[in-house]
């Protein structure tokens, strides 16, 4: 079918995501959608308005408050020859479904010597910065990073989440997608047609010759304005956007710091044992020799999420603090 | 059965009315930017904390949800340091790392309103065997929703309830949603205390807008947990007037203007009211009174919240582990 | 009632002697030493897997638990590859990595063994609903020990299927012992079924030693399956004669002698086999025949099992993600 | 009470726990025990034998097969004035129960500005090489050293076992000792009387000049194995146990590797994304200056663990794959 030439068209991120399932629904007959308030709500973030309209009940289900039965439904259906996208409303319900998600989704193709495919994908929404306290807003990518089976991505923009959402649900393993609750309303070009952006590439979103910056989910638009103050510096960073960090494209990053010669993780986590203590890992292991002072870290300090904003706004990480960190790095 | 008393009844009117007053004024502040974050409101079931907390003393403890505020209230939650917690304040229970989901004060008995859905019941079970392991005759009283009859930790609580025989008291909250789910969409069954059986354990249905039943279906339930004849599912059937998330929330259309009509005509406050006028308990003006008094008293908290300070970055690491 | 044929009956007996014969020679195998690991075998219960699975085509799926061979057996998998997963060697059925708790074959619709107690009910869900999306008259069966029901896994599935009228059959092996754990100390209640009203489903109790009782209680809950009615639990009760893990296992004295001895009184082959020796469908003599072939084809498979290679280390990193 | 001085005694791993216990069961009257097949059997691997007999019913519970009941359990006991040992069989079942172990145990003291104290132990059983498959053979500690309100303790001797439950229990925090399976035999000194071991401590248990080798769980004994071999290259390495990996004692770990110069991190949990990343990361970032080749990482490789025993034996890490990465590391 020959698709028509459109202009460019700008698409919240919210809407994005919806423009992703909308294409999967459609290109996919044995897909479709299962989790809280997903049907008749469209969401509790709204970004599966309309699909109920458009695609009907047989195509989008409303569950009962039950995580671990969610996500085994999408284990059991899609084994039996479905490709269900399952709804987890809060990255923090994980606790709920750990065991659905980590003993059977991750393993059971391994356990079974290869003899099951199980291509479900999850979509879910991490992040603070929404006074939603410390049980609807934390970032726990690096718990479902360390679990074989399992493909984990992390859009930033609307660009990339439908294009993430859209390769998720086509490939074949179980990929869970973790959304930003605070990039929803974040503008960005969508197009109209379906497209995939491929699983395990890092995005250079902001190409620069003697800094390199990784930075994960949410935190890309705030390493984006460090790299912005750290000009006046006379740094010139490299902002990579791995996009994906299960596979990891370790090979992008390490070619960027053996050219920058410094490097700094950033992400939303806590940062003890947060996913860039790998990447600073692996930063190390590899290009070692190029390094000219230790891969940073920036992450959330070491407590749950508080509350109050007064605090929040001291706990998420953000370009300044990026910027100050690097400045401890170099001495200025 | 317990004979319930005057006194109680203006006890259970006087909670109502602070849990109510409390609540619609909660939900404008947050409607109006100046409460952060997510407040779910209990206004229509105030019947059912306040009818139930009366049993309770400060030694017996509760678990709570989401919709926590209610349960603290009836619990003696004081206003200036719940308004504190809503706005995020230093001054607040939680001295602001908690907010509205997490909002708690141990020295009433009472462990938290809850962010996790079904994150409640095992926790009280963990109380009740505690009440139960330290020989005293305190029991712990767990609140939650419909829609959380189906978190498989309700099960295993549950469960685990029923064989130790603990002096636990599930008291579902069946207002007929979970968010914009309604029950039939999320369960087969019409009666949560249908579960029961499945237990080892007595599941009562009582009217959740009627506070004298409550008052009475709890009395009978705490008082066979208090004889170590172990726990009790109480269902009561009630609604929420508003949103599931603050008062007009995401204006979606899961329930009719005229359901909310006719629950809203059968108002817990309202008919207890008239009740007690009908007996001569309280008269009008009277219960007018105590409408004012509290008005006040929530004015004034409002304006203890607003004055208090933020609670200093210094604070930030703080809390996260004891001594 | 669907009336039983007399091949039928041959062909649960035939199951019933495989499993037998495959568990005894494992267990033994285990416990000298030869196969790796830990097995729970399921000697006691086969009429329940044998009589199910005759109701079932490949198409229609099955979840199993740790104590799963005798449902890959009844589902019919075969000797060689059963052996050779167990042995831990490239030719079974998961090329052994799997084991006797992951056992599994997808082509004869058996969804796994699971190591995890009530991993499996969720999944049996999401093949119900999958057989329902795709629009096929197939079932999921969900195997699952008393001691399982008592996980919130099993009420979520439950609810789940109960609310989608899913056609999933939920069948609780109930062997009265979660590991060393007696029933009446791991639940208040007798009656598994008693969960089922919970969940707007019929409970049935079946006597599991009985395999006629189970093919048509089984018969009856499939037939309501397949015909969009919902799911049912069925409650077969069962006895397992060996230890929780192997057969002597860990000695230790949680249950009585006497009780094991009253259980195999009522063993499900003997009955069975005395059953079709009295209505002269199989003689005593026939049936030795088909002990004496399994035994030779349990010899075969185990000699089958020992001369096949281990997985190469090559291997090791295979199989985690699919192209 | 005068403790009488009574020679050193050996005993195994297995019975060092249930001495921790059965110390901590005398010296709280609050303590209390509750899990799965704790009391009636004594544990499926045994280190609750004899406690029911010693302490009765009253201190010990057999539980249904709840896990996330049993957590809740410990939650709302320890805030109500009990101190709770909870048991958890294996570790690979906390995904069962992350929930009330992430969103609950972990936060709940922080939610409540301080306002609630949870003095709860959870014993719980991690490690490969039993021929247990993918469900049972794990080491998970990442998940928790990650969750902020947590402490975590990993005891590898009979001694460590012993003190750092009692430590566990006489801490006022939720503290989660990982023990492992395949230590429960291993013999070594525990004294009789109660005593504890400072939580927040590494251990240097070969002390060595030139190479740091730090090693988790069981692969301490794996890592002295290793030391031996390396003895014969001209390698002096010294090998230290953290015991406790929330709070990281990271200074004994810095001042090592500003001795040595070269560090390894080992241990059983898979590499990507494993504990490992985390003291590697703190290592470079702290002693960067003093590294003559970037930290090396051994864990487990990417995949589910296998069930057959051809295939365990090349997951689990041992003393041969210490030195082969050490070689490799230092180009030998
Ligand atoms: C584990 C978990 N799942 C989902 C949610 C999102 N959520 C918050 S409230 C709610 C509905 C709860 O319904 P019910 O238990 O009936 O309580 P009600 O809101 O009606 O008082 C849901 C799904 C959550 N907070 N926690
Ligand atoms: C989630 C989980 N908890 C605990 C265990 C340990 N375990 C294995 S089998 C078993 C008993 C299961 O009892 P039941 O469901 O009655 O099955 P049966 O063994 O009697 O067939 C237990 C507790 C496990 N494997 N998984
Ligand atoms: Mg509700
Ligand atoms: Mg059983």
């Amino acid at each position: 079918m020959a698709e028509a030439q459109v202009k460019p068209r700008t698409l919240p991120y919210v809407a994005a995501i919806t423009d992703g399932v909308r294409a999967v629904l459609r290109e996919q007959d044995n897909a479709f959608v299962v989790g809280e308030d997903v049907a008749g709500a469209g969401g509790v973030y709204g970004y599966y308005k309309g699909i109920l309209k458009e695609f009907g009940p047989d195509r989008i289900y409303d569950t009962p408050i039950s995580e671990e039965g969610i996500v085994g439904l999408g284990v059991g259906a899609s084994a039996t020859g479905c490709r269900p996208i399952i709804d987890l409303m809060f990255m923090d319900f994980m606790g709920e479904c750990m065991d659905e998600i980590s003993n059977q989704m991750a393993k059971m193709r391994y356990m079974f010597g290869g003899r099951v495919t199980l291509p479900v994908t999850m979509l879910t929404m991490a992040g603070a910065g929404a006074s939603l306290a410390a049980q609807h807003s934390q970032s726990l990518e690096a718990w479902i990073c360390h679990l074989p089976g399992l493909k984990v991505v992390m859009p930033t923009t609307p660009y990339d989440a439908k294009g993430l959402i859209i390769s998720a649900a086509r490939d074949n393993n179980p990929v869970i997608v973790v959304l930003n609750k605070m990039s929803l309303g974040m503008m960005g070009e969508v197009p109209e047609e379906s497209y995939a952006i491929p699983i395990g590439e890092a995005n250079i979103v902001r190409p620069g010759a003697n800094y390199t910056i990784v930075a994960i989910g949410r935190m890309v638009h705030e390493a984006l304005k460090a790299a912005e103050q750290l000009k006046d510096l006379g740094i010139d960073a490299e902002v990579i956007d791995p996009r994906s960090l299960q596979p990891f494209d370790t090979a992008t990053v390490v070619k960027s710091v053996e050219k920058t010669h410094r490097a700094l993780v950033v992400h939303e986590a806590v940062r003890f044992g947060g996913i860039g203590a790998e990447i600073a890992s692996q930063i190390q292991e590899l290009a070692f020799d190029y390094l000219d002072a230790p891969v940073a870290r920036v992450g959330a300090p070491f407590s749950p999420v508080p509350f109050s904003p007064a605090l929040e706004a001291h706990y998420v990480p953000n370009a300044d603090r990026i910027v100050a960190e690097v400045k401890k790095q170099l001495g200025i | 059965m317990e004979q319930i008393t005057d006194a109680t009844l203006l006890d259970i009117h006087r909670r109502m009315i602070r849990i109510r007053i409390f609540e619609e004024t909660a939900g404008k502040l947050m409607e109006d930017g100046k409460i952060p974050g997510a407040l779910h409101l209990y206004v229509g079931q105030e019947a059912i904390a306040s009818a139930v907390m009366v049993h309770l003393s400060n030694k017996d403890w509760i678990t709570s949800t989401h919709r926590g505020h209610g349960h603290l209230i009836a619990k003696g939650g004081e206003f200036d340091q719940m308004f504190a917690e809503l706005y995020g304040k230093a001054t607040g229970y939680c001295k602001g790392k908690g907010g509205s989901m997490h909002i708690s004060n141990l020295d009433l008995g009472m462990l938290g309103a809850n962010g996790i859905v079904g994150g409640g019941p095992p926790i009280a079970v963990g109380a009740g065997f505690s009440n139960k392991f330290r020989k005293t005759d305190n029991v712990s009283v767990s609140f939650f929703g419909d829609g959380a009859s189906n978190e498989g930790s309700f099960h295993e609580a549950a469960n685990m309830a029923g064989l130790y025989k603990l002096p636990v008291i599930f008291i579902c909250e069946n207002n007929g949603y979970g968010e914009y789910t309604a029950q039939k969409n999320h369960q087969a069954i019409v009666d949560v205390a249908d579960r029961a059986a499945g237990y080892g354990m007595p599941g009562v249905i009582v009217d959740g807008m009627d506070a004298i039943a409550v008052f009475e279906a709890a009395g009978e339930a705490i008082k066979r947990a208090r004889a170590g004849e172990g726990p009790t599912l109480l269902e009561c059937k009630t609604y929420r007037y508003f949103d599931h998330v603050g008062v007009r929330g995401m204006g979606l259309s899961y329930r009719t203007d005229e359901e909310v009509e006719q629950w809203r005509k059968r108002d817990p406050i309202e008919s207890l009211e008239k009740r007690l006028a009908d007996q001569g308990i309280l008269s009008p003006e009277a219960a007018q009174a105590v409408h004012d008094e509290v008005r006040t008293q929530v004015q004034d908290s409002v304006r203890f919240a607003e004055q208090s300070p933020m609670p200093d970055p210094s604070t930030l690491l703080e809390d996260v582990y004891a001594a």
